[in-house]
């Protein structure tokens, strides 16, 4: 394979990886604070890029504006989201609040289909269409701000995390959430802002991603679907461990195609994702057992 | 005898009273325009039985049963088309086949517990159906396969709804009783206990991991059984059928049933898919909800409620909550006459 | 002194930095009831678990009846005859106190899915037999009555008896007891001594963890104390209670509480 | 919380018990209806194509009902979302016959749905008039003699002719593929390849590659395509994918190699999502997107009628030729109700027998009937798609003449010769 062919997919590859890891990132704050994988994250993504489009096109905001609208309404869509389902489904099993996140994905794509119709829409790029080129390969300005953008939320996040008074309090819930709730920790309050904060980096993903790849009502299955093997593969732990998750799933996708030989052809990408999923979590089966028996 | 008669004396009246109805309900008299729906029950329910096995007696969760139901259709419909094996064979091949890449597959995968054991069954199953889809020159593709034979017994061919109507509710009857009478034995109470407390369980020599595999691959036949059948249902399959949506339909099916119910899988099957392709397609026929149906939004946002209705207000599901009431009746019952 | 049916040898186990039990040799008689204690965080359950297969030692081995354990799994140690109830109860919330206790036969029957699926004779045969033995178990320690009862609507006295009967059930020839007066009261505690004396006279060999020193004293005909994973002392319970060192270690821990 | 859930579910539940009641929605024209069935995909990954079917099937039935119905009798057209799954696809068939008693159904949108259910309808003797494209669709096969099945597309194989011959026009002999993962790019992709091959019309074939449906990004896989330097790339699938792809090239400087796609992005869509890259996009289509660049004919002035029709309930520029396959189905079923079925509804509803002959009779004249025998004026049956001349040798009944190569030039579609 060519170095120009190889570079190419290596940027593709950190491009689509990005995404990947800021829906992935999504899927980790709420499995970390409140032990639930949510299965609407990506629809969220799609909201994101849905909402995007709709206030700049129709409403005819400038991007950075409505990029934050839209972003803020995901957050308050999410919040809702626990309200009314999470905590209105009192000692719910594993499996009951998976449907419940599966049935609350559905629902979300029957009302954006209903608001946008079926046909994928695609909002303006940030900062045009001009391409730039290096060792033979190209890159849209676009994939850039997606990269940047997801340095900067992986920044955010850091700092949220690491040094203000949420932020402990979210780490101290995913530590153990009845020992936060002794030390009046109000493991509700936090779920609460985990889903909102979630619902907010998927749809800043989305709102990113949207002018490229544009956006349809039902593309939050298969995003969805990659920001989770994304935050499988980083372990549902560090931000940085699912960043990392994101884009070598991102670059391994790419490669393949690039290689498109034997099992490794594009046609079986997916596939391709979630054996690596598989894999991982087998590898790891091992350990995550000894931690259970040993707490 | 006797004395067992008298134990279980509701659940045989039950019975009776099932088998009674699964006679009469294809009929005139009752419902013979809806006798496809009354096979799909029987199809999904064997399916969803085995889930109940696995998930609410053994505990272990599974988001990708309709890979294993998948298999059962595709190589059933594979080796009966292109390559005129006898489809009794055929299936045998399918359930023998589908169950040894289960337990293959579930040593490995069933070390994991709760949301990471989720997320293995849930690729595992999505992986299954990019196979289905791509594997073009053996699956046909994503348009599937055509032309599966009906079944048949010597000359009698099982071609008329109601024959297939009878041969699956056969087979789903049997299925049933079977899984019943393993929930009742030393190996039943091994998986709950397994459930229960796995720690436990291993002290009382219960040997954890093989107990798991064993109900993983047995729940796995069951769907591939189930899948020949529906093959052969509807002579043709494709990959849509089997996708990760088909996975959570079957699990909701269980989940309603109330998992820990072996005739409550049966109900979740019934109550599901008279929701799916009854209620649901009569409301798009209402010329007050067609523009939502038009939009296809009004389908997604129905059936994305039911999910979230019914796991909310009834967790433990719809069967168990009724026959929990019925229960505590009867106690009520048998108190009263004590006291008289 | 007659044959030793538990040894343990240089017996080691260390999570991380921590050494939770650390080269402890000791040595449990047959048909006798031993006692090991200590203050908390000595190391006891670990011991539990060490023996009954639930953690892999770091170093050492275990030896029953004279063939060293090795890394065989807690199912089959349950087999061998080890069987152990737990600090915490578990019991099987998803069965009636009988099932419960017949899941303890598992060990002593054989039949499988197909038996049972086709209901065979052989199940019927080893059924009979399972429900039998359970509910002797059962009535052995008093709750006959309560059978059809699910276990955690009985009080945790009786909690504890039925996971004591269940453990019975597996036809042990050593029982490991994790704190089985914990949270009971003095009436329970009497029975419950009485409960373990019959099971000695059954010939099964006893091992007991357990805080309540009245209770150990009453009973154990030895004792073994740990103090911070080592073997501090051993001997009758007179001999401890005198010995220097166990004193200490529990006026340590007064200290420390203090 | 729990209340505001009880409420919704209340609503789901009355609204899904009323028509089991037996009172379904109001008709204008009186009387008992003739019932026509329909499986679309309202909804999955076709709802892009089914939509348009379903909003072409709702207008007509409406404008019949208006002009008084079939011999006085109004139609209800009974349509059903086969979300794309085959399994739904056959369940709501099977209402259909069973249930709902219909006379003819047309649909799926999908060749994969269809496939579901050709047995069904073979076994039950119901006419299936289907809006997939597949191309063995209707070629009798040793388990079905596809006795009950019509299809109004015009094929992938006369699409990837008809483009074909263009492509020889321009002296192009070496092509790249890239198609998409679902079933319409895996059906082009078979096709192409096959009338590539030598002694058909002999085209290297430089590169092939494929890419998932919402892949975000497709460098990589062109740039593959550039390094084999063919003389013009071809897509086939359908939005958003041959967009990105289009931006994806202008991006590597690809443009200057000519972009053929397939009639699947005759969507005003792919014109708003592609922007200016769209331009210089070539693909083959049937005529409805150039109607106004016809000379004058039967088939324009019903193609120019049923454009003014959608976009008037619709929005404008909203027409395309997937609801054309619908309307053209439909239409044949209508023929044949007004044209060879004396029977009445009420008639129909009342015995089995009564209405497996009109089931019968329908088939028997779409075969018959449908074509220059019936419409000797315009030799053939005049429909969106092309004029039909339906036989029992051949149960489509167009042929590539029927195919327009469309090109985009300033966001506009013009014909490329």
């Amino acid at each position: 394979m060519t170095t120009h062919l190889f570079v190419q997919s290596l940027t593709s590859g950190l491009t689509q990886g990005c995404i990947y890891a800021l829906i992935g990132l999504g899927f980790t704050i709420i499995f970390n604070v409140t032990g639930i994988i949510n299965f609407a994250q990506g629809e969220f993504v799609m909201l994101g890029g849905m909402l995007s489009f709709y206030f700049t096109r129709s409403a005819g905001l400038p991007i950075i504006p409505a990029l934050l609208v839209s972003v803020l309404i995901a957050a308050l869509i999410g919040a809702a989201l626990y309200l009314l389902t999470i905590r209105t489904a009192r000692r719910a099993s594993v499996v009951s609040l998976i449907i419940i996140t599966i049935g609350a994905a559905i629902f979300i794509r029957g009302i954006a289909g209903e608001k946008w119709g079926v046909n994928p829409i695609s909002p303006p790029a940030f900062t045009g269409k001009h391409p730039l080129h290096f060792l033979g390969a190209t890159i849209q300005p676009q994939a850039l701000w997606i990269i940047g953008i997801t340095l900067a939320a992986a920044v955010v996040l850091h700092f949220l995390f690491s040094s203000t008074v949420i932020g402990k309090a979210l780490r101290a819930c995913s530590m153990n959430r009845s020992a936060a709730g002794l030390v009046g920790i109000n493991p509700r309050m936090m779920a609460l802002i985990a889903f909102a904060l979630a619902a907010a980096i998927g749809a800043l993903g989305g709102a990113v991603v949207a002018p490229l790849s544009f956006m349809s009502y039902d593309a939050g299955v298969g995003l969805g679907l990659k920001g989770f093997v994304a935050a499988s593969m980083g372990g549902f732990k560090s931000q940085t461990a699912v960043i990392a998750g994101g884009i070598v799933l991102g670059v391994v996708e790419q490669v393949a195609i690039a290689i498109d030989w034997g099992p490794f052809k594009s046609e079986y990408k997916e596939a391709i994702a979630l054996v690596l999923l598989l894999l991982i979590l087998v590898v790891r089966s091992r350990k995550l057992s000894e931690e259970e028996r040993v707490s | 005898m006797l004395a067992a008669l008298k134990k279980h004396k509701w659940s045989y009246v039950g019975m009776a009273a099932c088998l009674l109805l699964l006679v009469l309900l294809p009929t005139e008299y009752l419902l013979a325009e809806k006798i496809s729906l009354l096979t799909a029950v029987g199809v999904y329910s064997i399916v969803a039985v085995g889930l109940c096995l696995l998930m609410g007696y053994t505990g272990q969760v599974a988001l990708g049963q309709a890979a294993f139901f998948g298999l059962g259709a595709y190589i059933s419909a594979v080796l009966s088309t292109t390559h005129n094996v006898n489809p009794w064979l055929a299936m045998l091949i399918a359930a023998v086949a589908t169950g040894a890449f289960a337990y293959v597959v579930g040593f490995p995968i069933l070390r994991l517990r709760g949301n990471y054991l989720a997320m293995a069954t849930l690729g595992l199953g999505i992986i299954m159906w990019v196979l289905f889809r791509n594997l073009s020159q053996y699956t046909g593709g994503p348009d599937g396969i055509t032309g599966v034979p009906d079944l048949s017994i010597g000359g009698f061919v099982f071609d008329t709804d109601l024959r297939k109507y009878s041969l699956i509710w056969a087979f789903c009857i049997v299925i049933l009783l079977i899984s019943q009478n393993v929930m009742r034995s030393r190996a039943g109470r091994a998986l709950r206990a397994i459930h229960g407390s796995e720690g436990a369980a291993e002290s009382v020599g219960v040997n954890v991991t093989q107990f798991k595999v064993k109900i993983f691959v047995l729940s796995a036949v069951y769907a591939s059984v189930a899948g020949s059948l529906y093959a052969h249902q509807t002579n043709a399959i494709g990959p849509g059928s089997f996708d990760f949506l088909a996975s959570v339909l079957i699990l909701t099916m269980a989940v309603v049933g109330g998992l820990a119910s072996v005739w409550g899988a049966v109900f979740g099957a019934a109550a599901i898919l008279i929701l799916k392709i009854e209620w649901i397609p009569e409301m798009s026929k209402m010329s007050f909800f067609r523009p939502l149906f038009m939009s296809g939004a009004a389908y997604l946002i129905s059936y994305g409620l039911l999910l979230m209705v019914v796991m909310i207000f009834l967790p433990n599901g719809l069967f168990v909550s009724l026959r929990d009431a019925f229960d505590s009746w009867r106690r009520r019952r048998t108190q009263r006459g004590v006291a008289g | 002194m007659s044959a030793s049916i538990l040894e343990t040898k240089a017996l080691t186990k260390a999570f991380g930095g921590l050494t939770a039990v650390d080269k402890i040799d000791l040595s449990v008689e047959a048909g006798k009831i031993t006692s090991v204690i200590g203050p908390n965080g000595a190391g006891k359950t670990t011991l539990f678990n060490l023996i009954a297969g639930v953690y892999a030692p770091t170093s050492g081995e275990i030896l029953f009846q004279g063939n060293p354990l090795g890394h065989a799994p807690p199912h089959k140690r349950a087999a061998l005859g080890i069987a152990r109830t737990f600090q915490n109860v578990l019991l099987f919330d998803n069965m009636t106190a009988l099932e419960n206790v017949m899941t303890g036969q598992h060990p002593r029957s054989r039949y499988g899915f197909f038996e049972a699926a086709f209901r065979l004779p052989k199940s019927h045969r080893e059924e009979e037999a399972i429900s039998l033995a359970a509910k002797r178990y059962l009535t052995l320690v008093g709750l006959g009555m309560y059978a059809d009862r699910n276990p955690l609507s009985l009080p945790l006295g009786q909690q504890k008896l039925l996971t004591i009967a269940r453990a019975l059930a597996t036809e042990p020839k050593l029982l490991l007891l994790d704190e089985p007066g914990a949270g009971l009261n003095a009436l329970e505690k009497q029975s419950l001594s009485e409960l373990i004396r019959r099971i000695r006279e059954m010939g099964v060999t006893i091992v007991l963890v357990e805080h309540d020193m009245d209770l150990v004293m009453g009973i154990a005909e030895w004792v073994i104390v740990l103090d911070s994973g080592q073997k501090i002392a051993e001997g009758t319970a007179s001999q401890v209670q005198k010995d220097k060192k166990v004193i200490a270690a529990y006026l340590g821990e007064e200290e420390a509480i203090e | 919380m729990r209340k505001w859930f009880c409420v919704l579910l209340a609503v789901v539940m009355l609204a899904a018990a009323i028509p089991l009641a037996g009172c379904g929605g109001e008709k204008e024209a009186s009387g008992e209806p003739y019932k026509i069935g329909a499986v679309f995909s309202n909804t999955g990954f076709n709802a892009p194509l089914g939509q348009p079917e379903v909003q072409t099937v709702e207008m007509m039935e409406q404008q019949i009902n208006k002009k008084g119905g079939i011999n006085g009798h109004p139609v209800d057209i009974i349509w059903y979302d086969t979300a794309s799954v085959p399994a739904t696809c056959y369940d709501m068939a099977k209402k259909l016959i069973d249930d709902d008693k219909v006379v003819a159904i047309i649909g799926p949108t999908g060749t994969g749905d269809t496939n579901a259910i050709i047995d069904l309808v073979r076994d039950s003797g119901v006419p299936l008039i289907s809006c997939a494209a597949g191309t063995t669709l209707t070629v009798p096969t040793a388990t079905n003699d596809k006795h009950w099945l019509f299809q109004t597309p015009q094929t992938t194989l006369m699409i990837v002719d008809r483009l074909f011959d263009y492509l020889k026009t321009q002296d192009i002999t070496k092509i790249a593929l890239i198609t998409d993962t679902a079933g319409f790019g895996v059906d082009g992709l078979k096709t192409i390849t096959a009338e590539a091959a030598p002694g058909k019309y002999n085209l290297t074939i430089t590169e092939s590659q494929t890419y998932g449906t919402n892949d975000s990004d497709m460098s990589t896989q062109l740039s593959k395509i550039r390094d084999s330097n063919p003389q013009a790339v071809i897509c086939w699938g359908t939005n958003p994918g041959p967009a990105v792809i289009a931006t994806n090239m202008s991006a590597l400087g690809m443009r200057d190699i000519p972009l053929f796609c397939s009639h699947g992005i005759a969507f005003k869509a792919f014109i708003d999502l592609a922007g200016d890259d769209a331009n210089g996009v070539i693909f083959p289509c049937g005529k409805l997107p150039i109607v106004d660049s016809l000379p004058h004919s039967a088939q324009k002035d019903l193609l120019l009628e049923y454009r003014k029709n959608f976009e008037a309930k619709y929005g404008k520029g909203e027409t395309n030729t997937f609801g054309g396959h619908a309307y053209d189905a439909l239409s044949m079923v209508v023929a044949a109700l007004d044209k060879a079925v004396t029977e009445t509804p009420e008639e129909i509803s009342g015995s089995n027998d009564t209405l497996q002959a009109v089931r019968a009779k329908i088939r028997d004249y779409v075969e018959q009937k449908v074509n220059s025998t019936g419409y000797p004026d315009t030799d053939g049956f005049v429909a969106t798609g092309g004029i039909f001349n339906i036989s029992a040798s051949d149960h489509n009944g167009l042929s590539k003449d029927c195919i327009v190569m469309v090109k985009i030039a300033d966001g506009k579609w013009t014909p490329a010769e």
